[in-house]
């Protein structure tokens, strides 16, 4: 049973692995943290579970997610990001917020406050590994999440946006200087981001059985502990610590109780940020010493 | 930096212009033609919001039927609704707005327990009579007495002999439970569970909790699965509830769910989460929509051509019977339209009420018990293709 | 001449960034009542030196003494009430705020800060502060702009008001950082005499300075620093003349 | 007065009180996500004293003040020590957290909350606002207020003028909580009835929009907003159905049009996106020189 609990916690942080990631990677190209991000989610999910019930295959549901978080991850960046003073730090995050707070009452306002049901997918499939077992759903989640992450890997490694995108996130004036269009390069970031939180969004879905509207607020509660505990920008980081974080509420659930869950992660959050206030793995990220 | 005695003036007259605004006088009745005013508090958002809508519906109908007959000695009956928006800061001042500027003889509604703990004691210190067409909660109207009331029976007094009646006849032996450890009604339910199953000496094999709303319930599945009991005990929202099912038979588990009536009450939602995976679930029930009663039969006949519906929902028919009930009090102690005397006439519809004894309506029978809950038929109920249905072999 | 107390002692101070060396074993000693310039090229180090000293950047290795107390591991904040106090090359005034306002946060050590400063009738010690800052308003020739936003002024007068409110802290030891640069012939002019002045009073001054002719017409004393290093040091009129320094700064 | 009229009263002056409170920390600039964290300690600590130990409210309302403001300085301590993305993740995480232990809590009914609580009048809350106006006219007159300021301007030249800037930012916040943990308590001896719920991120967000439609610059705005966003649902009944929608607009739009918010001095023109994103990378910059120090 060890085995297969610790296979669900896997699964879990494999979830919470891409929205954190979406969330890094706009922090690393604007230090700005876009809160919309987990409605981002959560709408991609409605998109995806509506369009499944209307009988699409999965694969195109799918597709239309990742297209919608893509999609909807441009207009926050336009509506809280693009022309939003930078005098005022914050303002991005109340605009983002607020936009999250749209995009939620849109859904209801469409379709009802109520939880939607997400179809499975190869309902059929059960593979018994020994170990643990494998359903269906379970099988598309873990692969596809480890598809998009070890894709986002080698797109920033080895192609010349990703590099951009890692210049622009390591020193933006030096790489305006060097010709780099900074804006596109942003708005290719806000793209990614989308795209990793549409399709968390779908496959949180089809691990819950359901999406609520509501959902985009736990999404990105999660996603922020995740990547303070892995390190504000560190993209190593938050995919170790979400994965820390899921197997570590599994466990909590399986053998203590489920009203630890939340509390042992904010424990844990609490006393990396008092000891290791960079994070487990990440660099000095604007952490300030003062009296 | 600001000089602090104009920013003092500024913010007095600001508050004094809300005051203004705010405090407007109550408008009375509205000239001629006798009114009956009657305030639905429902909310458009939160998760009970289906419900709500059709609690609405269900008090409207009441209504409409009532003014196509005459209305109450020659008078019409309106209905003003206030929207909550699940959001109990709004409720503070919505109740209030019902008792004094609407003028209401009696609020029906909210339909959700949390919501009418708020509303009722609200209106219960305005001494308006208020009607919860559904809140089941155990101690849901401890600040609410004596104007408050609730067409719902509690749980524990409802579900318990059917339930074990249910165990019985089925031979379970072994039995899980599963808890929403952050919900109130769940966390009582669980109690109830294993009080029955320690009646019926069925053996708890396995407790899983969770928090209501957020999880994958593969953790507490595999836990489950491992132990294999007969039957799985929902301790759940029916969103949840709905969720666990499809959840366990992903995982193969084969045991039979059970659920209290607060299940088979949110039995759509129910149903519409957990698709297929809920055929079989047995659960208590305190309504049938079929209800072969003498009384009840025609009016719930007569909604369903009315409305088109085939099954009447539980929170529309408690509404319309919470209507007809205040509108019958409001004739047999005959008073007097337009809010006049107002208080008054409040006070008979609350002693009404509670000197109500078995009241028949669309829902069957109802007496209301000296904590203004009320007494209900004890029924089970079974989920078949895709809806609960009343077993009425079974009781 | 008598020997003059060493008032700031840096002894010893290595600074790396990732890996670079930006100050490399640098020792230095500013006498009290003198003024003393940081010389060197672009890169050289002298602003990280001015860090080190004001507690912004903790070197690596090394010491920094204030009358003859060790302050290396104090945070910049708790280096100004013991009369270390330094500017900006590019200002940094609280633009929201007025012209007195700043000048009146100039005094924060010095004052009554607390929430006992709520108190709405002034003690007769906040009284004298608050004439202190309307002269240094005066002297500094900022008397007609005090109610005006600091993010208002134009540039000559906000580089003024810096340096007043660095004084409204009554210094021991005033850090000055880059203070001619992008002035005008005469807003030089009006430095020199200014810092003339301050000298004058008492004041020590560390001034990091590329104007070679302001480094000359105020110190007594000069350090040339290139690559963290120092190249060489002494009065003005023999170190500038230096072939150390033409080399430092046009390259060999 | 009608109970109506009363009703409204309390839920404006309870709202102004929020946006006080909330304005006391983003005067040092610093915006907090999870304040209705400190209302619900505020609300659950006087409710535990006046329903369990039959304390009177007043009484009751001082301690939920310093409760508060114990958790406001020890969350402020924790989190003010790092950047402003810090402090936004952390605040809006111990909101979580507060709701969370306040719903698992047997001793205070868990998610089915505290019920019974009265005793919330007028003159209860108005002379409250009016102790938090005086202490508000006194704070920005003070060099204390000016420090808020100068910390909210330049923290860096804050430090240079030997501003004890975590210090005085834990202060601000700790003050901030005090005022917002006696909304609570208010609030709650109105409702008659809390649930950790009530204090979720949605009024934490409300907080936030009561304080920064009015405008952060002077306190006196922070209160007019409070009043304009709590009336304005009463007296436009539609309002009611697009809520959320034309409340998180207004989010989106204030923040482009007006930062500061409607009252306030207006900044100086930001030039057009260009030059800001010039001047951001800049900002960028500097802000990676930081070393920590200390």
């Amino acid at each position: 049973m060890l085995g297969q609990q610790l296979f669900n916690g896997v699964l879990l942080g494999a979830t919470f692995a891409l929205v954190a990631l979406g969330f890094n990677l706009v922090v690393g190209a604007m230090d700005r943290l876009n809160f919309a991000l987990g409605e981002t989610a959560m709408v991609s999910a409605v998109v995806g579970a509506v369009l499944m019930e209307t009988g699409l295959p999965f694969a195109v549901a799918f597709l239309a997610a990742i297209a919608t978080g893509g999609l909807l991850a441009v207009i926050v960046y336009v509506a809280s990001f693009r022309y939003v003073s930078d005098r005022f730090p914050t303002a991005s995050i109340l605009s983002s917020l607020g936009m999250g707070l749209v995009l939620t009452a849109v859904v209801v306002k469409v379709f009802g406050s109520d939880q939607r049901s997400v179809p499975d997918v190869l309902a059929g499939v059960d593979l018994d590994l020994g170990l643990f077992r494998v359903s269906g759903a379970q099988l598309v989640i873990i692969v596809l999440a480890a598809l998009m992450t070890v894709g986002l890997y080698v797109f920033l490694d080895r192609t010349v946006w990703g590099t951009a995108i890692r210049g622009v996130s390591d020193d933006p004036t030096m790489v305006a200087l060097l010709g780099v269009p900074v804006q596109r390069v942003i708005l290719l970031t806000f793209t990614l981001s989308g795209v990793l939180a549409g399709a968390a969004g779908l496959l949180t879905g089809l691990a819950y059985h359901s999406v609520s509207p509501f959902d985009g607020f736990t999404s990105t509660l999660t996603a922020l502990m995740v990547i303070v505990l892995g390190g504000l920008g560190s993209v190593t980081g938050g995919v170790i610590a979400a994965l820390v974080i899921g197997v570590l509420q599994t466990l909590t659930v399986a053998y203590l109780s489920a009203t630890l869950r939340d509390l042992i992660v904010f424990v844990l959050v609490g006393i990396v940020l008092l000891v290791r206030p960079q994070g487990l793995f990440g660099r000095n990220a604007g952490v300030l010493e003062r009296v | 930096m600001l000089r602090g005695g104009r920013a003092a003036v500024v913010l007095a007259a600001a508050l004094a212009l809300t005051a203004c605004g705010g405090g407007g006088e109550p408008g009375g009745g509205e000239p001629g033609g006798g009114v009956y005013r009657i305030g639905v508090v429902t909310s458009s958002t939160g998760p009970f919001a289906a419900n709500h809508t059709t609690m609405v519906a269900g008090a409207e109908y009441a209504v409409k039927v009532l003014n196509e007959n005459g209305g109450i000695n020659g008078n019409k009956v309106e209905l003003v609704t206030v929207d909550g928006q699940n959001n109990p800061t709004s409720l503070a001042t919505l109740i209030p707005q019902l008792a004094t500027r609407d003028q209401v003889y009696a609020i029906v509604g909210p339909v959700d327990s949390a919501g009418c703990e708020i509303a009722c004691a609200t209106a219960n210190k305005l001494e308006v009579p208020i009607v919860s067409p559904g809140a089941g909660r155990p101690g849901v109207l401890a600040n609410s007495r004596p104007y408050g009331f609730t067409l719902a029976q509690p749980d524990a007094a409802n579900s318990t002999a059917v339930l074990s009646k249910a165990i019985r006849d089925l031979g379970f032996t072994t039995a899980a439970i599963i808890t929403d450890e952050a919900n109130a009604t769940t966390k009582a339910q669980a109690d109830l569970f294993t009080q029955i199953f320690a009646d019926t000496g069925v053996q708890v094999v396995q407790r899983a909790t969770f928090a209501s709303g957020d999880s994958s319930f593969a953790s507490q599945i595999t836990s489950i699965a491992a132990a294999d009991p007969d039957v799985l005990a929902l301790a759940a929202g029916p969103d949840d509830a709905g969720r666990i099912a499809r959840e366990a038979r992903s995982q193969k588990l084969r045991a039979t769910f059970l659920g209290t009536g607060a299940l088979q009450s949110g039995g759509s939602a129910y149903v519409a989460a957990g698709g297929e995976a809920t055929e079989g679930t047995i659960a208590a029930a305190q309504y049938d929509p079929h209800s072969s009663n003498p009384v009840a039969a025609p009016l719930l006949e007569k909604a369903q051509a009315d409305t088109g519906q085939a099954d009447i929902p539980l929170n529309f028919a408690y509404a319309f019977d919470a209507v007809n009930m205040v509108a019958t009090l409001i004739k047999e102690k005959n008073l007097a339209p337009d809010g006049t005397d107002i208080a008054n006439a409040r006070r008979q519809i609350q002693e009404g009420l509670n000197a109500m004894d078995r009241y028949v309506g669309m829902a069957d029978v109802t007496t209301f018990a000296e904590d203004g809950t009320a007494e209900r038929p004890q029924l089970r109920s079974v989920v078949q293709g895709g809806k609960f249905v009343i077993d009425k072999s079974a009781s | 001449m008598s020997p003059l107390a060493e008032l700031l002692r840096v002894t010893a101070v290595t600074k790396r960034f990732q890996g670079v060396e930006a100050l490399a074993d640098i020792d230095l000693a500013v006498q009290e009542g003198t003024v003393h310039g940081v010389v060197g090229p672009n890169g050289a180090g002298k602003t990280t030196l001015l860090n080190v000293m004001s507690g912004y950047v903790r070197p690596d290795a090394g010491r920094i003494e204030l009358a003859g107390r060790d302050i290396t591991r104090l945070t910049p904040q708790l280096r100004v009430p013991l009369g270390l106090v330094r500017t900006f090359q590019n200002i940094r005034l609280y633009g929201g705020l007025t012209v007195l306002e700043n000048v009146l946060l100039g005094q924060h050590t010095r004052a009554r800060t607390g929430l006992r400063s709520l108190w709405p009738f002034p003690t007769p010690q906040e009284r004298a502060l608050r004439a202190e800052a309307e002269a240094a308003l005066e002297l500094f020739e900022l008397a007609p702009y005090r109610s005006r936003r600091a993010a208002e002024l134009p540039y000559g007068l906000q580089k003024q008001l810096e340096m007043a409110r660095a004084m409204a802290a009554r210094p021991r030891v005033l850090l000055l950082d880059e203070p001619a640069a992008g002035m005008t012939t005469d807003g030089r002019h009006a430095l020199v005499e200014r810092l003339h002045e301050l000298r004058g009073q008492g004041l020590t001054i560390v001034v990091v300075e590329h104007d070679m002719d302001v480094i000359a017409k105020v110190c007594d004393h000069v350090t040339v620093l290139n690559f963290g290093r120092t190249l060489t040091e002494g009065p003005p009129a023999v170190v500038l003349a230096g072939d150390e320094v033409r080399t430092a700064y046009l390259g060999t | 007065m009608s109970p109506y009229a009363e009703a409204v009263l309390l839920q404006v002056g309870i709202n102004v009180l929020l946006a006080l409170g909330y304005w006391i920390a983003v005067s040092t600039g610093k915006y907090s996500f999870g304040h209705a964290a400190f209302m619900a300690i505020g609300a659950y600590a006087a409710s535990m004293l006046t329903l369990n130990f039959a304390w009177p409210l007043p009484v009751a309302m001082l301690v939920a003040a310093v409760v508060a403001a114990v958790a406001g300085a020890v969350i402020g301590w924790m989190a003010l020590r790092l950047s402003l993305l810090y402090l936004a993740i952390i605040t809006f995480i111990f909101g979580q957290l507060v709701e969370l232990l306040f719903a698992q809590w047997d001793y205070v009914g868990g998610a089915t909350g505290m019920i019974g609580m009265t005793g919330t009048t007028l003159t209860l809350v108005y002379s409250s606002i009016a102790v938090v106006v005086v202490y508000l006219v006194l704070l920005t007159r003070s060099r204390l207020g000016l420090a808020y300021a100068a910390i909210r301007e330049d923290e860096r030249a804050a430090t240079a003028s030997g501003l004890r800037i975590t210090r005085i930012a834990v202060g601000a916040f700790a003050a901030s909580a005090a005022v917002t943990g006696v909304a609570g308590a208010l609030a709650a001896h109105q409702l008659m009835i809390i649930t950790p719920s009530l204090f979720g991120p949605q009024q934490a967000l409300l907080i936030i929009l009561y304080c920064v439609l009015g405008g952060v610059q002077y306190f006196w705005g922070a209160a007019v907003g409070a009043i304009v966003l709590s009336v304005l649902p009463i007296w436009f009944e539609w309002l009611n159905d697009w809520y959320m929608i034309v409340y998180g607009l207004l989010f989106v739009v204030l923040m482009i049009v007006r930062p500061q918010g409607l009252i306030g001095r207006s900044e100086r023109s930001g030039g057009g996106p260009l030059l800001r994103r010039l001047r951001r990378d800049g900002a960028v910059a500097v802000e990676r020189e930081r070393e920590p120090v200390g």
